[in-house]
């Protein structure tokens, strides 16, 4: 059942059904993303949980932050472990098995929502293949990469999200390095490409963006992946109050484009139309130094001998920028 | 609802078709698997019962072996019936998982088809995977013929699910040698297994959205180490139900399992401690000794985890010597059984002569020869009162004899 | 035995639960008793349960807090929207306050404040908030 | 207790013919076994498959045999495998070939003096099943060379053990049986 928001006033009369007194840092952005998805909906949620700081924050025994039921059983495998559970409840539906207060929702029309969180570590690197492996088979549940572009959970390591130049403590920036050397993996595309029904990328920060196509994404049969930008106050190292100023300029500066793949299919599974949306368009673009700026992993790009690393940055913005444009406008 | 497969009095099945048809008696909501020689069958036997409308749920071919538990695990905790199978290397991917399932007292029963661990890669039977997962958590039967991997798969699901032990279950056969080898077996009729086995009983279940759970928790040091205490106790106390569920399918079937599996020990000087199917090998071997004067007797067990400690005390109480017979290279030290055994010989105030025998690695042949003379080896030391052969031993190993101590 | 660690009502009781008392598992519960749909019920009306966070605290982490002025406030719900920690407490579309036993501190909720002068302002934890909104800042003028 | 070992190339149906000789005894309340020594070889490659048949519960699990009977179901096979590996005095052999006895044993001289038997399984299964899957003449051979079972007997079993393929199919083999079981000599 689509919840109605018609603005943040009205999206304000939801119930959290995450916690405080959890243990994640001041001004976290993980947070903040996961209220947002999860006050999307009212129906019932049921969330799995993959090794990090989101996991490791929210359930320390004896208390837990979920006021929905929740499971973490490693790092690489959120995505087999929402998918399963979707197919669990498929089987006990089909043969009338669920519980009482499980029906009755089900019968009033509000299907549980399998919503599987996992950090970029684990959806990018480690948790790709069972990722991959449940978007083939088709399940139908959510699957929220909440991108922070490191391992922020064991100490700032780098990840194949992590963008080039900035330093972790894997791709350290020093004396003859500018820190990490590889651009950023397409990860929107690439689960795009596994043929579900509905990608996006989104921003906490464009709130309404992001309620929107998670609620897009609940609708559609099939599973659905979230990339969602997630500023890290420890790890990006700007100051825990700037968490939705930094995400502001990453939306404005294009680095990270709020946009949808829809994979509209048949009855058969068969894709007759791919279209990508660009679903927030800056009024000014602003250049990418001043989203660097905000945020001292990338300090060392502003030393002369970095420079030309910036530059390289606005380059690779830019082209993808209008990558999308253009794929947008070809409807593909 | 299912279709019922009419079965015959008298089934030759393999150990594979025999646990595929004792998994689709179980009628399981969820299994999640990825085949690998030689578990292989059990995936594709039950994807066609499937198929064929004699088994309702779903099977979910995963892409890997870790997935394949770990989506056991995560239909376990939504609170529904799920199984598995795999073998050697699948099996060494899932360990990470396993730990998980018992951490979390998930009811989940794994067929286990043994197979060596590569390097070098070799599909065929040895127990180096039961070896790397016995100290997982998990509740571990063993069978020694397809008969008894169908039975103990059947009574895998009423041990695990109970309420006093909620605790994953691996049931093993060997590899080939059980798992490929036709034999006769007298299956339950569907209703009957269906009956025994029993609807599952979910305990906090993830899809009852009133009364919301939260499974997997992070401990620290303030919690875990009590964690693992519980998790420990209550496997230790399990055997208590896995008696009564032995005892219950005795009353059914007429088949007797106890934890220690013995033959001929009453009397017995010299006995052969092993797994799988060279217990039954060993038992013509002892008969063929006793024809010789020596009194040989097997000795095995049915029960891997929880170790049946007082049992094994007990049954081996009066033997002068013992071999134990390690299917799976020991890697630096001496077999598994040499060391478990020696401890409750010890810890018991015994001390029979009691020798370790490599052997049977990547599924080579153990013969009734080769056991004869082990128990020529037991005898000699039977009646010099010491070890007068090496502690340790490879048996029917190409090259110069291999021994240690 | 086991215990019930929904029964259990005093949260340093569970903290010394000894091994043999605890439920097979490790599982937690959110709730005391079943709650049919969590999303209709505010917070402050649900059972819940010694084991839920809700019940623990974290205000001390902070080094200064917000405090709510609501003489400016226009109830635009930035902050509670942007509230990395459920501490934003807003009713009927209206801000109540603040959940200092959930606030951490970081301030992001001042950050986002719209209006002149801010509704929402850190000021040192230390200070009474009464005291803090004696000292509220005049509306700034633009440059 | 009565062992038998089938030489056959993988593919060509051996495993299936064991199964198909045990389903057929365990019928009879005797106890069996039937297994294959695989490798990682595909389709085409020489392996072994085997029977055991007692009158006991069979507990012996080790893959030594000293076969009573070897069926080679690959002519092929009599030339490149050692197929009197293990034999005893009195092991017999029933050997797909073309040739008759005379010239089979002239063309493989480790086969004098032993009791040699032979029938043309592949030419039987081509012309009854219209592919080259030896094994059910195989059993039809057997079953004469042994008098382990009389043939009308034998048919009505087998016709149980295959009674999940089509009738067009089940014909075939009983065909191909039946051929065999009056040819070989």
């Amino acid at each position: 059942m689509v919840k109605k928001i018609k603005n943040l006033k009205e999206f304000s009369l939801s119930n959290d059904r995450f916690e405080g007194a959890n243990l994640m840092c001041p001004g976290c952005a993980h947070n903040i993303i996961v209220r947002e998805v999860l006050n999307a909906t009212d129906d019932p949620i049921i969330v799995a949980t993959a090794t990090g700081c989101l996991e490791v924050c929210t359930a320390v025994y004896p208390k837990t932050s979920w006021d929905v039921s929740w499971l973490h059983i490693g790092f690489e495998n959120a995505a087999v472990a929402a998918a399963t559970i979707s197919a669990a409840y498929e089987v006990m539906k089909k043969k009338g098995k669920l519980p009482p207060a499980t029906q009755k929702m089900v019968d009033e029309g509000r299907e549980p929502k399998i919503v599987a969180f996992a950090g970029d570590g684990g959806t990018y690197d480690i948790g790709f293949q069972s990722l991959s492996g449940a978007f083939e088979r088709g399940h139908n549940f959510m699957y929220v990469c909440l991108d922070n572009e490191v391992y922020a959970n064991t100490g700032g390591q780098r990840s194949s999200s992590t963008p080039i130049g900035a330093s972790t403590t894997t791709s350290p920036a020093g004396s003859v390095s500018y820190g990490e050397k590889m651009m950023k993996k397409s990860m929107v595309e690439i689960m795009a490409d596994h043929g579900a029904p509905y990608v996006a990328q989104v921003s906490p920060s464009k709130w309404k963006d992001l309620v929107k196509k998670v609620q897009k994404g609940f609708e559609v049969n099939g599973p659905v992946y979230i990339n969602a930008q997630s500023a890290c106050t420890t790890e990006w190292k700007h100051a825990p109050e700037d968490t939705i100023e930094v995400s502001d300029l990453g939306v404005d500066s294009c680095v990270w484009p709020l946009y949808e793949i829809i994979n509209e299919r048949d009855e058969h599974g068969i894709i007759y139309s791919t279209k990508l949306n660009i679903t927030y368009r800056p009024k000014k673009k602003i250049p990418v130094e001043e989203y660097l700026a905000a945020q001292p992993r990338f300090r060392h790009l502003f030393k002369p001998e970095n420079r030309h690393i910036i530059d390289l940055w606005q380059k690779a913005v830019d082209a993808r920028w209008e990558y999308l444009q253009k794929r947008e406008e070809a409807g593909v | 609802m299912a279709k019922k497969y009419e079965l015959n009095e008298v089934e030759v099945w393999d150990g594979n078709m025999a646990a595929a048809h004792a998994l689709r008696q179980a009628d399981i909501d969820i299994v999640a698997a990825y085949p690998i020689t030689p578990s292989t069958p059990i995936v594709q036997n039950y994807s066609k019962f499937l198929a064929d409308g004699y088994v309702d749920g779903e099977f979910i071919m995963v892409e890997s072996e870790h997935s394949a538990m770990s989506g056991c695990v995560a239909a376990s905790a939504a609170g529904v019936r799920a199984a598995t199978a795999t073998s050697s290397q699948g099996f060494a991917l899932m360990v990470e998982v396993l730990y998980q399932a018992s951490g979390m007292r998930l009811p989940i029963v794994l067929t286990v088809v043994n197979r060596a661990l590569a390097a070098p890669l070799n599909v065929n039977g040895d127990h180096s995977d039961m070896y790397l997962g016995r100290d997982a958590g998990w509740i571990n039967l063993c069978s020694y013929n397809p008969q008894e991997a169908y039975d103990l798969t059947l009574m895998a699901f009423r041990i695990g699910e109970d309420l006093n032990v909620r605790l994953p279950v691996m049931v093993h056969q060997d590899g080939f040698i059980c798992s490929h080898t036709a034999q006769n077996v007298r299956p339950l009729q569907d209703e009957e297994a269906r009956e025994f086995v029993g609807e599952f009983k979910p305990v906090n279940s993830m899809l009852d959205v009133a009364n919301p759970v939260t499974h997997g928790v992070q401990t620290e040091e303030d919690w875990h180490f009590e964690h693992k205490a519980r998790q420990h106790n209550d496997l230790m106390n399990s055997m208590k139900t896995i008696n009564e569920v032995f005892a219950e399918f005795k009353d059914r079937t007429g088949r007797e399992y106890t934890p220690v599996y013995t033959y001929k020990m009453d009397d017995a000087d010299v006995a052969i401690f092993a797994l799988g199917t060279t217990v039954e090998s060993a038992r013509i071997a002892a008969d063929q000794m006793r024809q010789k004067g020596i009194k040989a007797g097997v000795v095995s067990l049915r029960v891997l985890r929880p170790f049946p400690f007082k049992e094994v005390q007990e049954v081996l109480s009066n033997v002068k010597a013992v071999a134990t017979l390690d299917r799976s290279a020991p890697g630096g030290t001496f077999g598994m059984l040499f060391n478990e055994i020696s401890a409750a010989l010890l810890a018991g105030g015994k001390k029979p002569v009691v020798l370790n025998y490599i052997y049977g690695l990547g599924g080579r042949d153990t013969t009734i020869n080769m056991l004869k003379e082990v128990y020529e080896d037991l005898d000699k030391c039977a009646k010099a009162g010491e070890a007068v052969v090496p502690l340790q031993q490879f048996l029917g190993l190409r090259g110069p004899k291999l021994s240690f101590y | 035995m086991a215990k019930d660690l929904k029964e259990i009502k005093d949260i340093e009781e569970i903290k010394e639960l000894g091994w043999d008392e605890l439920l097979p598992g490790a599982a937690l519960f959110s709730f005391r008793e079943p709650v049919e749909d969590v999303a209709e019920i505010p917070m402050e009306e649900r059972p819940y349960a010694p084991t839920n966070s809700h019940e623990w605290q974290v205000g001390d982490w902070r080094v200064e807090k917000p405090v709510y002025n609501r003489d400016y406030c226009i109830d635009c719900q930035f902050c509670w929207v942007f509230c990395p920690d459920m501490s934003i407490l807003s009713r009927d579309k209206k801000m109540i306050g603040v959940v200092y036993e959930h606030c951490k501190g970081c301030g992001i909720c001042v950050e986002v404040c719209p209006t002149n002068p801010k509704s929402l302002l850190m000021f040192p934890e230390h200070m009474d908030n009464q005291e803090a909104l004696a000292m509220w800042p005049k509306k700034e003028e633009k440059k | 207790m009565l062992e038998i070992r089938w030489h056959s190339r993988a593919g060509q149906g051996a495993v299936t013919g064991a199964k198909g000789l045990a389903d057929v005894v365990a019928n009879t309340g005797k106890y069996v076994q039937a297994f294959a020594f695989y490798g990682s070889a595909k389709r085409g490659a020489a392996m072994t498959a085997y029977n055991r048949v007692d009158e006991q519960p069979i507990l012996n699990h080790e893959k030594f045999m000293r076969p009573d009977y070897v069926l080679v179901i690959d002519p092929g096979l009599t030339y490149t495998a050692d197929i009197t590996a293990n034999e005893k005095e009195n092991t017999k052999y029933i050997i797909t070939t073309h040739l008759s006895k005379e010239e089979l044993i002239k063309s493989q001289p480790k086969l004098e003096g032993k009791e040699v038997y032979v029938v043309d399984c592949m030419q039987i299964s081509l012309d009854t099943i219209g592919r080259a899957i030896p094994n059910a003449p195989m059993l039809g051979a057997l079953m004469k060379v042994s008098g382990m079972f009389d043939l009308d007997y034998f048919k009505g079993a087998m016709k149980k053990v295959l009674s999940k393929f089509p009738q067009k199919i089940i014909d075939a083999n009983m065909a191909a049986i039946e051929r065999a079981y009056n040819e070989v000599h």
